[in-house]
């Protein structure tokens, strides 16, 4: 059992030892390669799914720091949350693996790209079975570093590589507030190890405990892209449309609400934290929503509609319902990666172009595309049978149900807002008259493209099931609270079938308003536009948070050491009076040096001086008595 | 031990005095022979000192592979060597890190050879001296001696404003030396007259701490001489100078080795010796090492110059070092010295990532450079590497060091604890934006047309083969710190219960009003 | 021997010649009130009950060392010239509060009345004879060298040169 | 009765006056004859200190004194005259290359 769980991490490994050091070499295979170490760590996944009975497996394989009472094992953990995480993550990275051979075709870094894919896969594995917050960080520092690779791929032109380095500083200052809750948990608990820790949480008081989630929240927040600090999954759009699908939709941005959800006793320990999680949560997908709704790029609607499913999902896990949060996680993770690469698809048909004005009508030209978009889409807004109902249903369920009734109103509007910003993008790009400027000649993609997008959509679909009511509870909030606990007893009433009906009935709202104003009468959203101008303008910029935060933060940060801190501190303060004292010594030796002026008489009146000064002292201090 | 009757440090110390005489029988001309000799000599020193790493007994604290000869009988003056948990990696790090510095050279130098390597030699006798010297007085002698070598290597081979830079180097780190010279005598007599023993001997004076009074101003002293060396926030200009002027192999030393010798010397006069003190002044170093380790990434930010970014990134991660010294707990200490070891392999190898570069092009300004990736992919790697290394990123050798700091620190108080673990966003964030630039975006045309013309080759073996053990070593480390760790356990806790005694109670403590 | 108005016609005589010499115009008058001086300087010494040291006064001073400057004051001719040099006030101002101070510390030293003249009994010449041959001996002998050595050097250093 | 004060005073004057012609005059000689007085003053304080304490190294001194008095002298008009010839004049601002 230790060794198939090793294996798991081995095979990305050598994947990426193969392609980073024999790149060159194995340039065509690359992809193969690593898409081979990919699947055959998710069969070794599943491998250990089919003994899942003999679960939780705890597994310590070396000791990899121990210093005088801080030692931290290198140790594996796999218990049903890392399981259902395991299976999603390697799942997709197999699916978005496939897909990247066909999609990277002739991309130059062709295996420096499948390279880092491996690692990240690799890192991700590392966070998700570390058994200690010290290696799971290794893993979340691990992801973050590949995704600044990974975004800046295309490192020739300008913007990419400025992307990657925003997403990892402002991972790193979520990393910064994750480091002080660690460092908490260890002063406080002596060990960083889960087990060591949930089991005797008895010692930790309330405001402790509170202190440590918050700042565990702030790592999550920097990793999973939520409101202050979401800015950086944008511009990450920079770089391959896999990668996007892959660690901006289904892997990295999850790590925060797992984090959450594996320290599921401390939150519940803390209820003002959980509050704060699920406001938060509630906040950025409301705010991500808005700034869905008027964008042009076809990845960046993408992107804002992730920030705010993530901040579902962190409603879920912020009221308690962990199982909820993860459910909507892997339902997430399978419709959001197919949009994604149904994104990819088209931009490789029209061969970058992302813009949703110069398209429309794709659908005669890529009907599999299409259909699989508009699955996806349809998962997303929520309407049954398919999974995204299920998940997010049961989220704004539980929500209301552990009486968090304006996070539940909060939820529903954004339900009704993404379904209207899906819809208005497939109806942009696929359906109405096609606006496609002539030299783009757009084509369906290559199988090895469509088939992992068709396996998505199956998932996307059947995913769902996992979550139906059955007649011994639900399967996957059984799974699950094996480890996460079963959530609290509802607080408020409420009648379960009204609530769907309401929810489906935002979602089909949605859909409809999207076919009104796109389809139907293409001039109402000017109209709506310029009636509304403040708010749509501040949509359209995305409420120029970039902006402020440039102005408040990075423009002064860079002013202050550059003409403060370099040129007047360190240069004029401590330098210039270090060479003064220099100079100090040179201007005595300069004065006294007149003093030589080769005059007889000035040497003799200097020293008669002398003389007479010294007779003064003498007569000053008293005389020679 | 085995080989204890055998005089192994005084080997250790003298052999690359040897070499240094022999390779002035070697006639001034044929430069490729003075290099192989050194390097073989250089190596062959290396392999000596490995043993001393197998041999380390790391069960008791006292010092090991001892020789003591008395030197000046009349002031008690001995030359006594000897290592512990904590100079050992230290000796480890000098004799690796000067083959990198001696082979990365190769071409760069190409006036005056023969003294180069001469100097080089001395230098290292002069860095290992200060490591395995147990006597206050041969501490000094070896304090001084290796900056001579070090004024000449900067001031004869370095850049345009050399003279400048190794005058301001060697004047103020003398006048720090200078004052140690002054607190050693003071040391001596003071000790004498209060113990009774008129020694130099280092483990003999940490015995018996000094009352409260005197201990007071040797601090400052010492504190003063080591803080200009390390260099701790307010004596740090001369580091820039000093890094920007030198020729690679200066820089490597420079910031490999002899920056480690003022926290070397906190650790073996500061903290022994001066334990009330050292407790007391703990939120004076801890500010100061704050504001060194924000100051120095914030300054690195908008360094122009490649090297200058590296040396006050330098000023940033010896500010982490000071802070986990002096968080006086044993994670802290431990992860102090490692940070000390990292952050000699990584700034060592980012200055021989720059010295590559400014062999090509004899440029130092990142404004200069652009889209290096594409002309020299293997090259971009390696400065990945050493980049991400010295960012502290998992899996590497800076990571177990910050961490291990950050808990001590976060131990010894909370405050200090959250203050300094933003640090790290600003560390990343200048060595990325000087990674960008550097290597990512287009090409800039001169430098498309310079490789066409073959002068931007990318790395070539000998630059390669400096390389991977420096790669290996930043992994090892990343992955296995242990190796090293469990070395320093009995050490780290002798120095740390010397800390946290008590000095005789006739000392009213002038400072803090007898509030004990 | 000792009487009042003899001591302060010599201070009188002494101060004044010492005033000539350094502000008379002519060099050469100068050179003649120094030779002046040097003799009422020997009569102080008279004063002072040491009659052998008077006799060398005259020899040694007014015979060998006013003849040299005399022979000095010819060969680098003898116009006559008296400018004051820059630090002129300044020297005079020095010279004043020189005195000043003086006067004020003279006034804690104590009086000595009646100089114990205890050599005033026997020969001043037998004394000094005495106490030179056996206590100073050795530095009689390195007087003897020195004057050699300034011999040979003025000698050499005034010799003209071939060029 | 003429103590030793006065003596005193009177050679600490001559003295002075001294000093005064070494400083205000430019003539080189000049320089050197009130060097003369300032030795001679000097020495004579030996010989009251000889007086005033009955011991005889007084008296000695002032021997030696004009020994080295007489040397002095000799080397300094040497010079004179050599300055003489080289720069045609005794004054003492004429010959300062020192100052470079």
């Amino acid at each position: 059992m230790e060794l198939v769980v090793l294996l798991i991490l081995i095979f990305p490994l050598t994947g990426f030892l193969i392609n980073g050091i024999f790149g060159r070499w194995t340039k065509p295979l690359a992809g193969v390669v690593a898409s081979a170490a990919i699947v055959s760590s998710f069969i070794m996944a599943l491998a250990v799914a089919s003994g899942y009975n003999s679960l939780p497996f705890d597994h310590i394989y070396y000791s990899w720091i121990s210093s005088a009472g801080f030692s931290v094992p290198f140790g594996l953990r796999i218990d049903s949350l890392s399981l259902t995480m395991l299976l999603v993550v390697t799942g997709v990275s197999s699916l978005v693996h496939i897909y990247s051979i066909g999609y990277m075709h002739n991309d130059e870094g062709y295996s420096r790209y499948f390279a880092f894919l491996n690692l990240f896969v690799l890192s991700m594995i590392i966070l998700i079975l570390a058994d200690n917050y010290l290696l799971m960080f290794v893993g979340w520092e691990g992801v973050g570093f590949c995704s600044y690779i990974l975004i800046g791929h295309w490192y020739k032109n300008p913007a990419p590589p400025k992307a990657g380095i925003k997403a990892f500083v402002v991972n790193r200052i979520g990393d910064a507030g994750f480091i002080i809750g660690l460092l908490f948990i260890f002063t406080h608990f002596g060990s960083l190890n889960y087990t060591a820790i949930f089991n005797n949480t008895s010692t930790l008081s309330v405001s402790l405990a509170t202190v440590i989630t918050l700042f565990l929240f702030v790592g999550a927040v920097g990793k999973s892209a939520q409101f202050p600090l979401y800015v950086w999954l944008p511009d990450a759009m920079e770089g391959p449309t896999p990668v996007s699908a892959l660690i901006h939709a289904a892997t990295m941005v999850t790590a925060g609400v797992y984090m959450v959800a594996r320290s599921h006793i401390l939150y519940s320990m803390s209820p003002i934290s959980s509050e704060v999680v699920a406001s938060i949560g509630a906040l950025t997908a409301f705010f991500a929503a808005t700034m869905a709704l008027t964008h042009t790029d076809l990845k960046r609607v993408l992107a804002y509609s992730t920030v705010s499913q993530l901040g579902y999902m962190f409603i879920g896990v912020g009221v308690g319902a962990y199982w909820a949060g993860i459910f909507h996680l892997m339902t997430h993770a399978f419709f959001k990666g197919l949009l994604f690469l149904a994104a990819g698809s088209v931009m490789h048909a029209m061969d970058g172009l992302l813009d949703m004005r110069k398209m429309g009508g794709l659908i005669k030209k890529m009907p599999h595309t299409a259909v699989v978009f508009i699955i996806g889409a349809l998962a997303i807004s929520g309407i049954p049978p398919l999974s995204g109902f299920f998940s997010k249903d049961t989220i704004l369920a539980e929500a209301l149900k552990l009486n968090h009734p304006i996070i539940w109103f909060v939820g529903v509007v954004t339900a009704f807002m993404t379904a209207f910003y899906m819809f208005r993008l497939i109806f942009l790009t696929f359906f109405g008259k096609s606006r496609v400027p002539d030299e783009y000649h757009p084509h369906e993609s290559p199988a090895v493209m469509v088939t992992p997008m068709w396996i998505l959509a199956a998932l996307s679909i059947a995913g769902g099931l996992v979550g139906l009511e059955t007649a011994h509870g639900i399967p996957m909030k059984n799974f699950l609270s094996s480890t996460l606990g079963f959530p609290p007893a509802a607080v408020v009433e409420t009648n379960d079938n009204l609530l769907m009906i309401i929810s489906v009935l935002m979602g089909i709202g949605g859909i409809f308003l999207a076919w009104l104003m796109y389809i139907a009468k293409p001039s109402l959203p000017a109209k709506l536009a310029n009636s509304v101008k403040v708010l749509y303008s501040g949509c359209k910029n995305l409420w120029w948070v970039d902006q402020i935060y440039n102005f408040l933060f990075v423009k002064p940060l860079w002013w202050v050491s550059h003409n403060f801190l370099w040129k007047v501190v360190d240069v004029k303060l401590i330098d210039a009076s270090v060479d003064d004292v220099g100079f100090l010594s040179a201007f005595t030796g300069k004065t006294f040096r007149l003093l030589q002026n080769g005059f007889i008489n000035s040497y003799v009146t200097w020293a008669s001086l002398g003389v007479v000064v010294m007779l003064g002292w003498v007569i000053y201090s008293g005389g020679i008595r | 031990m085995s080989i204890s009757n055998f005089p192994y440090l005084s080997l250790l110390l003298f052999f690359p005095l040897i070499g240094a005489i022999l390779l002035a029988f070697i006639p001034k001309k044929d430069t490729l022979i003075i290099k192989l000799f050194t390097l073989v000599w250089i190596v062959i020193e290396f392999l000596i000192s490995i043993p001393l790493y197998f041999y380390f007994n790391s069960g008791t604290y006292n010092m090991q592979f001892v020789e003591n000869y008395s030197w000046i009988k009349s002031l008690n003056i001995h030359f006594f060597l000897g290592i512990d948990g904590i100079s050992l990696f230290l000796v480890l790090l000098t004799t690796f890190l000067m083959i990198p510095a001696q082979w990365s050279t190769w071409e760069a130098i190409d006036k005056k050879v023969k003294e180069f390597n001469i100097a080089l030699l001395l230098l290292e006798t002069g860095m290992l001296g200060v490591f395995l010297a147990l006597d206050g007085f041969l501490f000094y002698v070896f304090w001084e001696f290796e900056l001579i070598p070090m004024y000449l290597l900067i001031g004869i081979w370095g850049g345009k404003f050399r003279v400048y830079a190794t005058m301001k180097f060697f004047l103020y780190t003398f006048a720090g030396s200078v004052l140690m010279l002054a607190a050693l005598m003071a040391l001596y007599f003071i000790h004498g007259h209060f113990t009774g023993i008129y020694t130099f001997n280092l483990v003999e004076l940490a015995k018996t701490p000094l009352p409260f009074k005197w201990q007071f101003w040797l601090f400052l002293a010492f504190f003063l001489a080591f803080a200009i060396k390390v260099p701790i926030w307010p004596f740090h200009t001369w580091l820039p100078w000093a890094h920007v002027e030198a020729p690679t192999a200066g820089s490597v030393l420079l910031a490999g080795v002899l920056l480690k010798m003022g926290t070397y010397g906190f650790l073996r006069f500061n903290l022994p010796m001066f334990p009330d003190m050292s407790r007391l002044f703990v939120p004076v170093i801890v500010i100061v090492g704050l504001i060194g380790v924000y100051y120095g990434a914030w300054v690195a930010m908008v360094q122009p110059d490649m090297k200058k970014l590296v040396a006050y990134s330098s000023v940033s991660h010896l500010g982490y070092s000071m802070l986990g010294m002096f968080a006086l707990n044993r994670i802290g200490m431990e992860g102090s010295i490692l940070q000390m070891i990292n952050h000699g392999i990584s700034t060592g190898a980012l200055f021989l990532i720059v010295g590559v570069i400014y062999e090509r092009m004899h440029t130092r300004l990142i404004g200069r450079y652009s889209g290096l990736a594409a002309i020299m992919p293997a090259y971009a790697v390696m400065a990945g590497i050493f980049v991400f290394s010295s960012i502290g990123l998992p899996g590497m050798n800076g990571f177990i060091g910050e961490i291990l700091i950050l808990v001590g620190v976060f131990k010894k108080n909370i405050w200090y604890g959250m203050l300094l673990a933003p640090a790290a966003i600003f560390s990343a964030t200048y060595m990325l934006v000087m990674f960008r630039r550097v290597f990512f975006h287009k090409p800039k045309p001169e430098l498309v047309e310079l490789s066409k013309q073959g002068k931007l080759k990318d790395l070539s073996l000998r630059e390669f083969s400096y390389f991977i053990p420096l790669v290996l070593l930043v992994f090892w480390i990343g992955l296995y710190p242990n190796a090293f760790l469990s070395k320093m356990h009995t050490s780290v806790n002798h120095l740390i219960s010397q800390v946290h005694r008590e000095a005789p109670a006739e000392n009213i403590s002038m400072l803090t009003g007898g509030k004990r | 021997m000792n009487s009042p108005i003899l001591f302060y016609l010599l201070a009188f005589l002494l101060i004044g010649s010492s005033l000539m010499v350094v502000l008379s115009k002519d060099i050469y008058r100068a050179s003649f009130w120094l030779v002046g001086f040097f003799l009422f300087f020997a009569g102080l010494l008279l004063t002072l009950h040491a009659p052998f040291l008077a006799l060398t006064e005259i020899i040694v001073y007014s015979g060998a060392i006013a003849v040299m400057i005399i022979f000095a004051v010819m060969l680098t001719g003898k116009y006559a010239n008296f400018e004051l040099s820059g630090y002129s006030i300044a020297g005079v101002l020095i010279a004043a509060i020189f005195i000043i101070e003086i006067m004020l510390i003279i006034k804690d030293v104590p009086e000595f009345k009646n100089f114990a003249f205890a050599f005033a009994s026997g020969s001043n010449a037998r004394a000094v004879g005495i106490s030179l041959f056996s206590g100073y001996l050795f530095p009689f002998e390195i007087t003897a060298i020195l004057l050699l050595v300034a011999l040979f050097g003025a000698v050499v250093l005034a010799k003209r040169r071939k060029q | 009765m003429i103590g030793s004060t006065e003596y005193i005073i009177l050679l600490l004057i001559l003295l002075a006056i001294g000093t005064i012609g070494v400083i205000i005059r430019r003539n080189f000689i000049i320089i050197l004859m009130s060097l003369e007085i300032m030795l001679n003053a000097a020495s004579g304080l030996f010989v009251v200190g000889s007086g005033i304490t009955g011991n005889m190294s007084g008296q000695l001194f002032f021997l030696f004194a004009a020994a080295v008095a007489a040397a002095e002298t000799a080397v300094g008009l040497a010079i004179a005259i050599v300055i003489y010839r080289k720069k045609g004049s005794v004054e003492t601002d004429k010959f300062e290359s020192l100052r470079r």
